[in-house]
């Protein structure tokens, strides 16, 4: 693992014009504890080497010995900022296996809070990317906005990032008396407070310099390295598993899958900025007409999966992620492997950010929107 | 094209192979001295034209060590799953698939690091989360005492 | 001594009478020599920690926050007690460093904005050195503390210094072009680059009124490149946070961090008030042209707090640009110097010209 | 002629969209009555968490010292950290028959997640979530609680 056989891997011959710098694993625009070795030329940046691993907890052994609900508490540790589709696709990976029928609300609540987790990732995600280019002040608008989702979060959930609202069957607890309420308040809140973002960063001369052709991403390249989420589609891939492989109440709601095919930084950014507009428009499809009925169906006290593989599919904020669950028929998974989006996102980097310079590659890394414990889980 | 249309296809393609549909997906399961053709076909085969590979992970039995690749056309929007058996459950070795869809290289890795089957042909072959000392965690036979409280 | 708020010119020549009465010229010059740096050093620690809590403050209510609250009333105390803080830290000196370097180069950095500060005039007869190449003499010495931060990014021995001191390098070269060129378009105007005089000259209209769009478009190139000389705002590539965790100063801790941090703000004083000075009049009252009464009724507040207002209405816009807008690369920064702000300051210099030759202006 | 046009149309759209954005910024610093900031030591008397906060395991006690945990170690099952320890004791009842009761019901609230499993688990609602967040403390041993006070016993008509 030594750095001098990686330079001889990355290059075929040596440059003495050349030398590495680590980017990370403190580093403020790295997200956490994620290490880039990045080989540069004076600013330009030639290669780059992400060394993943600083968080690695081991997810997928501790879940060999849990529970199935256990489990699903497990994975709101993994991409904590989209903690609810993490846990519904465990949840409907159960559900799947067991052949069990949730109830029209649950699928409502359901999608509901993955459309409001969604947006309180990308309101995150578009305060850090502004603060990555320098724009500081982006970081409290977001989060101020942020906070209102967390709040009803809390108010329903009981807490407001490691949510485990899912349970197989239907969800923990009945939705909150306020909760259509808020919602309602924070869309017309939300939908004022939308446009200024583009006011302050999008249309930004500074920003549009910083983000336009910069780290294109060819559509070919985006599927051989399962590149998904906005960052897919920035580059023309559809790749939206609401569209495609819809589940809970997606099939009943109208929303567009919005695609680019430009494949640069702007493009990543726009999207994530117009899926925030759609995740509104989606749950005001469904905010007032959550059906009556029980917030779960009656489930054994001990939730045992028959004997076989499952694999189940959710659009996390990021991107496709996936639970494959092994089951042996016993009350713990057999094998459990999470397709984190982050994962694969994270490694098209040096296909995108070779050539442009380093402050492009702090850009570029925001547009993918790096959760590290997703990657390392 | 439907589960069962793509079974008929993979069937045709695949004499040597097992093609099934299981619960959710038509599963086919090739020989490990098979599977880089076998990859090549499913992704270039235009009826076919497997261009996706969204997960890839391996599974440790109790008698083999089996790579499971899940794969999508992003063209005719149907999905199989491959899947391969090592005999050799110590010491498994399978070809890299990392030069038909990219994003193998790095799962391949992270196979590699936690379930220690090797992979023919890979270009840069090393562990990604752990350390060289560790042993492969995900195997059902690893023993960690400091680690690991058992329950 | 003759004290008046609103000349100090007497305050200061009887000063110096009264120093000749008791002691020799040699030792006369001496003690008014300390007497002025021991001043400065008294100004710059306090506007400096001042200037540092207004940041502060202006930032988190740019960003609907509070700022500092907790030590003393409103958090007055607060950069006092960082500075407390910085004073009590251990200075940590990378293994590898040069020695000799690394020591020098926050007191180069340091030293560049007291020379700087020489020549401002902060009230009429509160100006240390007025000579007849002011502004010329401003311009010059302010770019010596590039200097010190080239030295501190090399001889830190770290690369993200390096990288931060080398961009720092090529924006504050060009940069000193455009605040030269900007200059000068007010110094055709003025006719002098002696800076009593050209403060003297807006005692009808400032210059920014003056030479009508001319000095407009010369006023807001001078604050685009004054901002990018004192590594602030969009221009602050050097210390570049997300890029270059702290750029140049990554390695300095305790006072000599303090040093560079105090400087930077200090630059920003001095960008301040030579904008102050040269188009907005300096200590002189907001005056209109022939409106007795309003230009008398504006000569009551003291030309001091005139210049303190005229500066912190300056800095503020200078926080303005830097809690807006996102960071520029590092070829943008040259490319907004050599295509956009270079070419127009040119033609703005012959709009200058032609606006005096005519005598357009006001 | 076109190409100066045009350059002279960057120069203005350039400089609009960044008066664009400090107007936004402008807004807010101009009006700082909307400021969101808590000042959260100092507004502790009014500040109320919601009902549902998960902030501690707690369990609640009668006025007379009654709880209704009936020491099954259902909660210890479905714990995934093993945050919970259940320390049983077999009781005389009144009729004379051994039955099963809770000598000391252990939690580690420095293991614990905060995954409501156990009270979902529970049967008899003997443990609930507090709402109290404030968990620093500056000795670790202190964030094992035993939560059955002393003397406390298990309220009348429990059944397991």
């Amino acid at each position: 693992m030594s750095e001098t056989k990686e330079i001889i891997i990355s290059s075929d011959k040596i440059h003495t014009d050349q030398y590495l710098v680590n980017m990370g694993p403190q580093h403020p625009s790295t997200h956490g504890v994620l290490r880039l070795l990045v080989r540069l030329e004076g600013e330009i940046v030639h290669h780059i080497q992400p060394h993943v691993g600083y968080i690695h907890s081991g997810i997928e052994k501790m879940c060999e010995s849990l529970s199935y609900p256990q489990v699903i508490h497990l994975t709101d540790r993994m991409d904590y900022l989209s903690a609810h589709m993490n846990n519904e696709a465990v949840c409907l990976c159960v559900e799947n296996a067991l052949q069990v029928e949730v109830p029209d609300r649950v699928k409502y609540i359901r999608t509901i809070m993955d459309e409001l987790t969604r947006l309180a990732s990308h309101q995150l995600w578009w305060c850090v990317m502004g603060m990555d280019l320098g724009a500081l002040t982006t970081f409290f608008y977001g989060l101020r906005d942020r906070e209102h989702i967390l709040d009803i979060f809390e108010e329903t959930c009981g807490a407001r990032m490691t949510l485990n609202y899912s349970v197989p069957g239907g969800v923990m607890f009945d939705i909150h008396p306020n909760f259509q309420k808020r919602v309602k308040e924070f869309i017309t809140e939300f939908r004022k407070k939308l446009p200024e973002y583009d006011e302050l960063l999008t249309g930004n001369v500074i920003f549009q310099e910083r983000t336009n052709d910069i780290g294109y991403l060819s559509l070919e390249d985006a599927i051989a390295w399962g590149v998904t989420g906005p960052s897919g589609r920035g580059s023309g891939f559809s790749c939206d598993v609401r569209k495609h492989n819809p589940y809970s109440a997606y099939p009943l709601v109208q929303f567009e899958e919005k695609l680019d095919t430009k494949g640069d930084s702007f493009a990543r950014y726009r999207l994530r900025i117009e899926e925030m507009h759609e995740s509104l428009h989606i749950i005001e499809q469904l905010i007032d007409n959550i059906p009556e009925g029980d917030y779960a169906v009656k489930m054994k006290g001990v939730v045992k999966l028959p004997e076989g593989e499952f694999y189940q599919r959710v659009e996390s904020a990021r991107g496709e992620f996936g639970v494959y669950i092994v089951s042996d028929g016993k009350k713990n998974p057999y094998r459990v492997k999470f397709r984190s989006p982050g994962f694969s996102n994270l490694f098209a980097l040096n296909k995108m950010a070779a050539g442009h310079k380093i402050a492009d590659l702090v850009a570029i890394m925001s547009t993918l929107d790096l959760v590290i414990p997703d990657i390392d889980r | 094209m439907t589960n069962e249309e793509l079974q008929a296809c993979l069937t045709g393609e695949f004499t040597n192979a097992e093609v099934k549909i299981g619960k959710q997906y038509v599963e086919i399961l090739v020989n490990a001295e098979e599977l880089h053709d076998a990859a090549i076909k499913l992704s270039t085969e235009p009826l076919l034209s497997f261009d996706y590979l969204f997960c890839l992970t391996g599974v440790d039995y109790p008698e083999k060590m089996q790579m499971v690749y899940h794969l999508e056309s992003t063209k005719h929007r149907h999905t199989v799953v491959l899947k391969v058996n090592t005999a050799d459950r110590v010491d498994p070795v399978v070809d890299t698939v990392s030069d038909v869809w990219q994003t193998a290289k790095y799962h391949e890795r992270e196979v590699y690091d936690l379930l220690g089957v090797k992979f023919n042909k890979h270009t840069d072959l090393r562990r990604l989360f752990l350390d060289d000392s560790w042993g492969f965690p995900l195997r059902k036979d690893y023993k960690d005492e400091v680690r690991i409280v058992e329950r | 001594m003759g004290f008046n708020i609103y000349d100090f010119s007497g305050m200061t020549h009887n000063m110096h009478l009264w120093f000749l009465e008791r002691m020799s010229p040699t030792a006369t010059t001496i003690v008014e020599w300390t007497v002025i740096g021991v001043s400065y050093m008294l100004f710059v620690a306090l506007f400096g920690l001042f200037l540092v809590y207004a940041e502060r403050k202006v930032c988190a209510a740019f960003q609907q926050r509070l700022g500092p609250m907790r030590v003393g009333l409103w958090g007055l105390l607060q950069t006092i007690a960082d500075f407390i803080k910085l004073l009590m830290k251990e200075l940590i000196m990378p293994k590898s460093a040069d020695k000799f370097l690394y020591n020098l180069a926050p007191f180069i950095v340091m030293i560049a904005t007291f020379l700087a500060m020489a020549v401002l005039p902060f009230a009429k007869g509160l100006q240390t050195l007025d000579f007849d190449i002011g502004i010329f003499y401003v311009t010059a010495v302010s770019s010596v503390g590039v200097i010190g931060i080239l030295l501190a990014g090399w001889s830190s021995n770290n690369k993200y210094s390096l990288i931060g001191a080398m961009r720092s390098g090529a924006q504050i070269l060009s940069y000193e072009l455009s605040v030269s060129l900007s200059l000068v378009t007010i110094i055709i105007l003025a006719g002098s680059m002696q800076l009593s005089v050209v403060v003297e000259s807006q005692r009808d209209w400032w210059f920014l009124f003056k030479g009508h769009i001319s000095s407009v478009i010369a006023f807001v190139i001078f604050l685009i490149a004054g901002t990018a000389e004192t590594n602030r705002g969009p221009f602050d590539l050097a210390e570049a946070e997300s890029e270059l965790t702290a750029g140049f100063h990554t390695e300095y801790s305790g006072i000599k961090f303090a040093f560079f941090f105090l400087a930077e703000y200090i630059n920003m004083f001095i960008v301040a008030a030579m904008a102050t000075t040269v188009f907005l009049g300096g200590w002189m009252p907001l005056h209109f042209g022939q409106l007795e009464s309003f230009n008398h009724v504006m000569d009551f507040i003291p030309p001091l707090v005139w210049f303190f207002m005229k500066v912190c209405g300056v800095i503020f816009l200078i926080m303005w640009f830097k809690w807006t807008f996102p960071r520029l690369r590092v070829d943008q920064i040259l490319t907004l110097e050599w295509k956009y702000l270079l070419p127009i300051n040119l033609v703005n210099i012959l709009l200058m010209c032609l606006v005096v030759l005519t005598k357009f202006h006001l | 002629m076109n190409a100066l046009f045009q350059y002279i149309s960057t120069v203005f759209k350039g400089l609009g969209t960044l008066l664009t954005g400090m107007k936004v910024t402008g807004k807010y610093v101009f009006t700082p009555w909307n400021n969101v900031t808590q000042q959260y030591p100092e507004n502790r008397d009014t500040l109320k968490m919601f009902d549902r906060f998960r902030g501690e395991v707690i369990m609640p006690h009668s006025e007379n010292n009654e709880h209704l945990c009936t020491g099954c170690g259902i909660c210890e099952l479905n714990c995934p950290n093993g945050s919970i320890e259940i320390i049983s004791k077999m009781e005389l009842t009144e009729e004379g028959k051994k039955k099963r009761a809770i000598d000391q019901h252990i939690y580690h609230l420095g293991m614990c997640t905060f995954c409501n499993l156990c009270i979902k688990a529970c049967p008899t609602g003997a443990i609930v979530m507090g709402q109290n967040f404030e968990h620093a403390v500056w000795d670790r041993s202190k964030l094992t609680k035993v939560l059955n006070q002393p003397g406390s016993k298990i309220a009348q008509g429990v059944k397991e």
